[in-house]
């Protein structure tokens, strides 16, 4: 099975040949990394580039430092935005935080604060770091002492975030920009919470070697999961709407190129034509759509683009926006990272020799991925788009052989009773299940133990099941109604001798 | 087939699951010449399973029929044989997420258990990571062994029979990923620092008492782990079944009287019992310094 | 407003009058009383009642020695089903409870219990109690002692619940007559979690003093419920469908009959002809459908009279099947426990010319009711039945007061959406709110604390919210539009000077 | 009006909730010739206020309206000023319904803190049962009573400046139910069940943190309090709205297509984020023996 797959599939890796060994370095930060900021429980996307300015929290700084030091490294804003690497914080003194047994004796009269504004201001002036900052505020404040433990470390931290300014560099992956677009732009990832894209790729069972069938417009956050999970190894065919698929979240996972080889992307505009064999690479969507598709194609990174201007309200990548001030189709395509060059050589001219290069190419490749799906055997499907699920699953899954599983995700319970029902009348699927997850964090401190306070009220539903032989879509199929009930009752026939495996 | 990947055709030795619908299934080795008894009849597994592709309704003695599935790791879960209480796939998702397992991470986890998250980790990181098991109960990592042999992944898993709180996970400096799945977490976490790599890497606890998660992130604080979180996740599933509410008989219709729809409608009900708790799920990153 | 809710009710109690005081000897359980009987987390209801068997979790005994005793005494079944009282019991000893570390040396072979099953039928039969059997086991289990103290526990727990039979007498209340409902006769309540139900008696404000509408059809408990929060002060009108309302939960709290006194009832089938001024008293449910009447009236009862011949399916409740085997509609109306009287008169022809003095009464009440429902100053609403909520709540809001709350209860999400929208459109309400609550209990135990690994999935959804002035009911109500907004948006005229209040 | 006893018409003295729309909301108190500025202009209390039906519409000076809401337990819950954390409704509920508390009930209370849970308890024991509620904080108990009196449920609550852990709640033997939101509710067990009657009674603590969770129960235990169980409740709440889902176009009807639903529809979706975590509730009953 994974021959037939393998043919005809330029880049569609197999087990063997598409792996990719981990250098030796791997740990360190280099130029040109798809890194993700860390503060506190904050995160930011960004590619590594020097003399780079980039804000986050309110802050700006310059990346230039980072390259040459292992990811998971923390560092310190200091003056003129450059960043020194730090050793873990010290704690504050335990001298400092003798605390009070309850709070009957604070009387909050708003004067419990020594030090002035003005103060504190002059003691930044001076260069004094956040971290001596706040043990200034602890040693001046009044009532700190008469606070509770829990009291003092809630002022800690406050005050903590407010004047030291500590970033950690870490790796991108699944777990942290899932987690960092669900805290920070939900809306485009269709609210999909984090521990669901985790249940959709183990529902999925999503590895090495599937062939893939990802329908999605998650910012391209589920493509970039599957992805990772695939380890270049196997083939995705990612169905889009519109123009062109979008990548932005793909992007900041950083994936070697290789990676992209064996990704191919369909339009979904002609499922129904592949279906019915009336299917032609003609008219492909970039050419007949040409005035919408940069729209459709981009409508987050032009969001991006939008909101960019105004400093403070700043995004949570900043990869695309940076490099290309002007967007173009043929960057969603295959967003390797090699924007820089691109930046070098940058006139308009190049771009349209490049973009008529890359729209051969996209052709090509629709035919490749057209070829795939008419197999007819995908491991997997995966759905987790802002469209109604139904008519989506309902197609796509003709794409997939049998007992092989799918997931769909929709932010909505109804859509997908209605699609469960659907499915249920189609045949061709058993054990379908339809679940949602509940997740609370935890504070774990001694003696002050407890669930955070505040927790997601939601993260969508799934909706997940299996393929099997449809003897339905047969003419030859069984009535209705035995069909209906999933497996048939018979116990008429007179039992056979037989004998149990051990 | 094999645990890590799929194929068309089911052949002699293959773990297949028998699938009778509503949930009941079963595992079946396949083997030419046996035979295999099911409610719906018996299913001769020359005729009717070998050569036959996975997915396919196979028609038993009695006329009854069933599917016949190719195994992955989460029907697997479902269907093994306990030896041990097993994690199930709600809490494997979210642990094989937040330990940022891929295919290439070297994995360490204790205990084996009934490999339920084994073979889902081997799924996961085949085919250029490893997993090392560790399993304290002598007869459990045996069977666990002679499991993988069956599911074709025993070249991405080494179990070895020992207590890791005394001998840790037998490697050193080599694992992205450290499982805890033990009584005493808090005495594995020296060992598990150890087996991470140099350069860092992630682990989890799983406990299902506080008082275990309370010790466990004392010991990641001691050990300098940093980024500890502590969560739960529960899955909560839904029938989807069709209701119907009457509509009560108040004495004819008042002037006016609001337009009714129709009380029956397609719904999803939360099911009335359901697992409240599985166990806390505690992760850290390994510090740099 | 008092007094104007007090005229023309016979048993509408003030707050004055009506006052129970408690007795002296109220904690001692007397012959007739309506007591639960409690072991482990089972409840069963049941009168108390000399020489009368009962049959509670497979064992049968007679409640004869709990009269007399304080309410909370355990007492032990022993021989010939007299019940003894029981002293709080003895921990297992410690030197038993030696525990293992872990289960790495137990191999389960099923001969770790060297007592045989003679062996404890002749402990039995010997009179041994059953606690000693439990100590007997642990001492002849090869494996106890290597058990870790968690399995231990589960060991002695399950050891006990077999051969230990301990029975708790408690007082009947909203607490545990919820709990035993729902966990073992959920249907009969529509699936509605006692937390529920709790939700509803606080979102709704019960309290002495009120003017409540209820319509429930979850046997009476929801009534019985609000009648305990009203302590016999105010008046309460049940609507009911069929042929008279259900109140077997209701009876189990064993009110005094006072209570029952400012209890109406009202058909659902003649709310429209109150609404539109057409009703009548003439013809009564109870004339002109009696064929039907018993059985809607008492169709959960019948269910318990079938059902009752099957020893080991028993009941939850042994009030009223034991008192009367042929339940009759007049019964129904109102249920003061005078059972035993009637027993004792017991003939046909007795019933037969009470059941018409009842007739006459309920009429009367039944006119009672309607003029209490035609002030429309109800101090409340609350709904918790079979039916679609939609109907009921626009009907009987009709005979609520401004500004007091409501709360409908489904056990589906969907029609308390539709009945959502539907009472936006109508207007006269504020604060809408649809929601549900989470439950989970916890084992806290030394070092072994964590949430209960069963809980429950879903215990249904309420409505809730507050009735306000309805303009858009008036003819010179504002446009559609501005309704709609719950409150307009006006700020163009111009800003009057004002004094805030201090 | 009173806290306990609806009332018709808005009086002098009275307070009432004057409410924006949208869950915004604020308590008045009623004043002849005061007036109170809202967002939609000027209240004038004696003109807008004093003798209309509670529930009415309040045409504002700049033409807006508000609607004027009979206080209730629960509106001041949502209302009152912080003085402390307070308990919410959906705990509150669950907290009376256990506790058994119903008119005629003796209850005990410590702290009084901001006095929600005070004011329900109240609503439900009048008019024949009495709060005792025990504050240490000597500011808050005199706001308390203060409140208390304004909203005239004073004769029903006696309130205590003292600390609950040294000096128990100042009653002996008479209540019927004991309630602690206190720090350290295990130095207060021995003095609860001094305050329940001698035959029985039932206890509830609130605490945020496990551990005063795993204190408390022990010396429950040591006391002889029975049946003691932990819970925790959290409400889940639905955003009624209209839902759109746009259908793919997947370039032209393919036969044969399923009909397809309309792809608008009412739903009731939770709220993104929502309260995750209040309190424990250990409720317990007073043994006999």
């Amino acid at each position: 099975m994974e021959g037939t797959k393998g043919e005809g599939q330029p880049g569609g890796g197999t087990m063997a040949n598409n792996a990719e060994q981990p250098r030796q370095q791997d740990h360190l930060v280099r130029d040109g990394d798809f890194v993700v900021l860390k503060r506190e429980d904050v995160f930011k996307a960004v590619q590594v580039q020097r003399r780079k300015k980039v804000t986050f929290e309110k802050q700006w700084f310059f990346l230039d430092n980072v390259i040459g030091h292992s990811y998971g490294t923390t560092f310190e804003v200091s003056s003129g935005g450059n960043l020194q690497p730090k050793k873990m914080m010290e704690e504050i003194t335990s001298e400092t935080k003798e605390a009070g047994i309850d709070n009957r004796n604070i009387v909050d009269d708003g004067k419990s604060q020594k030090l002035t504004q003005d103060d504190i201001k002059a003691l930044k002036d001076k260069g004094i770091k956040g971290e001596e900052i706040v043990q200034q505020l602890i040693e001046n404040s009044t009532t700190f002492r008469d606070k509770t433990e829990f009291a003092q470390d809630k002022y800690i931290k406050k005050k903590k975030k407010k004047y030291e300014a500590v970033i950690t560099v870490v790796k991108p992956s699944t777990r942290i920009l899932s987690i960092m677009y669900y805290a920070r732009e939900p809306g485009k990832i269709n609210y999909m919470r984090y521990d669901t894209l985790a249940q959709m790729l183990t529902l999925g069972n999503i590895h090495a070697g599937n062939k893939m069938i990802v329908m999605e417009t998650c910012a391209g956050l589920v493509l970039g999961a599957v992805m990772e999970r695939m380890g270049g190894f196997g083939s995705i065919i990612q169905m889009y709407p519109g123009g062109g698929p979008v990548r932005a979240a793909t992007t900041c996972f950083g994936f070697p190129k290789s990676f992209f080889n064996s990704l191919y992307e369909f339009p979904l505009g002609k499922v129904n034509s592949l279906l019915n064999g009336t299917f032609s690479s003609k008219a492909l969507p970039s050419e007949s759509k040409d005035s919408i598709s940069v729209e459709e194609n981009n409508g987050v990174l032009l969001d991006d683009l939008q909101t960019s201007p105004k400093e403070m309200e700043e995004n949570i990548i900043e990869v695309i926006e940076n490099n290309h001030p002007q967007q173009e189709t043929m960057e969603v395509i295959s967003q390797e990272p090699e924007y820089k060059d691109q930046k070098e050589r940058g006139n308009k001219k190049d771009y349209i020799q490049e973009f008529q290069k890359k729209q051969e190419q996209q052709k090509k490749r629709q035919i490749e991925a057209a070829a795939l799906l008419n197999e007819r055997n995908a491991d997997g499907l995966i759905i987790a788009s802002r469209y109604h699920p139904t008519p989506l699953a309902l197609s796509l899954l003709e794409f997939v052989a049998s007992s092989r599983p799918f997931v769909i995700y929709c932010h909505y319970k109804e859509p997908l009773v209605e699609c469960y029902t659907k499915l249920r009348e189609r045949g061709g699927v058993i054990n379908l299940r339809l679940s949602e997850t509940w997740l609370r964090n935890y504070q774990v401190l001694p003696d002050r133990s407890h669930p955070k306070l505040m927790m997601s009220g939601g993260g969508g539903y799934l909706l997940s099941g299996i393929t099997v032989a449809n003897d339905k879509q047969k003419p030859e199929s069984c009535t209705v109604e035995l069909e209906k009930n999933e497996e048939p009752i018979a116990k008429k026939q007179k039992v056979e001798e037989s004998e149990d495996l051990p | 087939m094999s645990f890590v990947k799929y194929e068309e055709l089911i052949k002699e030795g293959d773990t297949a699951i028998i699938f009778l619908g509503h949930g009941s299934m079963f595992p079946v080795q396949v083997q030419h010449g046996a035979q295999t008894q099911t409610k719906y009849g018996v299913i001769r597994h020359s005729a009717h399973l070998i050569g036959q592709p996975y997915g396919s309704r196979v028609t038993c003695s009695k006329g009854g029929w069933v599917y016949v599935l190719h195994p992955t790791p989460e029907l697997w879960t479902l269907n093994l044989p306990h030896r041990t209480q097993i994690l199930y796939s709600t809490d494997i998702s979210i642990i094989t997420m937040m330990l940022e397992l891929k295919p290439g991470s070297i994995v360490c986890e204790s205990g084996t258990g009934s490999g339920s998250l084994s073979h889902a980790i081997i799924r996961t990181v085949a085919p250029t990571g490893h997993l090392h098991t560790v399993e304290f109960h002598q007869q459990r990592a045996q069977k666990a062994e002679e499991e993988f042999r069956e599911h074709r992944v025993d070249r991405w898993v080494t179990v070895r029979n020992q207590d890791v709180c005394k001998n840790g996970f037998g490697v050193s400096h080599v694992a992205d990923a450290v499982f805890l799945d033990i009584p005493s977490p808090w005495e594995a976490i020296g060992h598990a620092k150890d087996a991470l790599k140099v350069e860092g890497g992630r682990l989890c606890s799983f406990s299902p008492c506080i008082e275990q998660v309370q010790r466990t992130c004392q010991a990641l604080a001691e050990h300098g782990f940093i980024e500890v979180t502590t969560l739960e996740i529960l899955l909560r599933e839904y029938n989807v079944r069709t209701a119907n509410l009457p509509l009560p008989d108040l004495g004819g219709a008042l002037d006016p009287l609001p337009v009714l729809g129709e009380a029956q409608f397609k719904i999803g009900v939360p099911l009335k019992e359901t697992v409240g708790h599985t166990g806390y799920l505690t992760f850290a990153s390994k510090s740099l310094f």
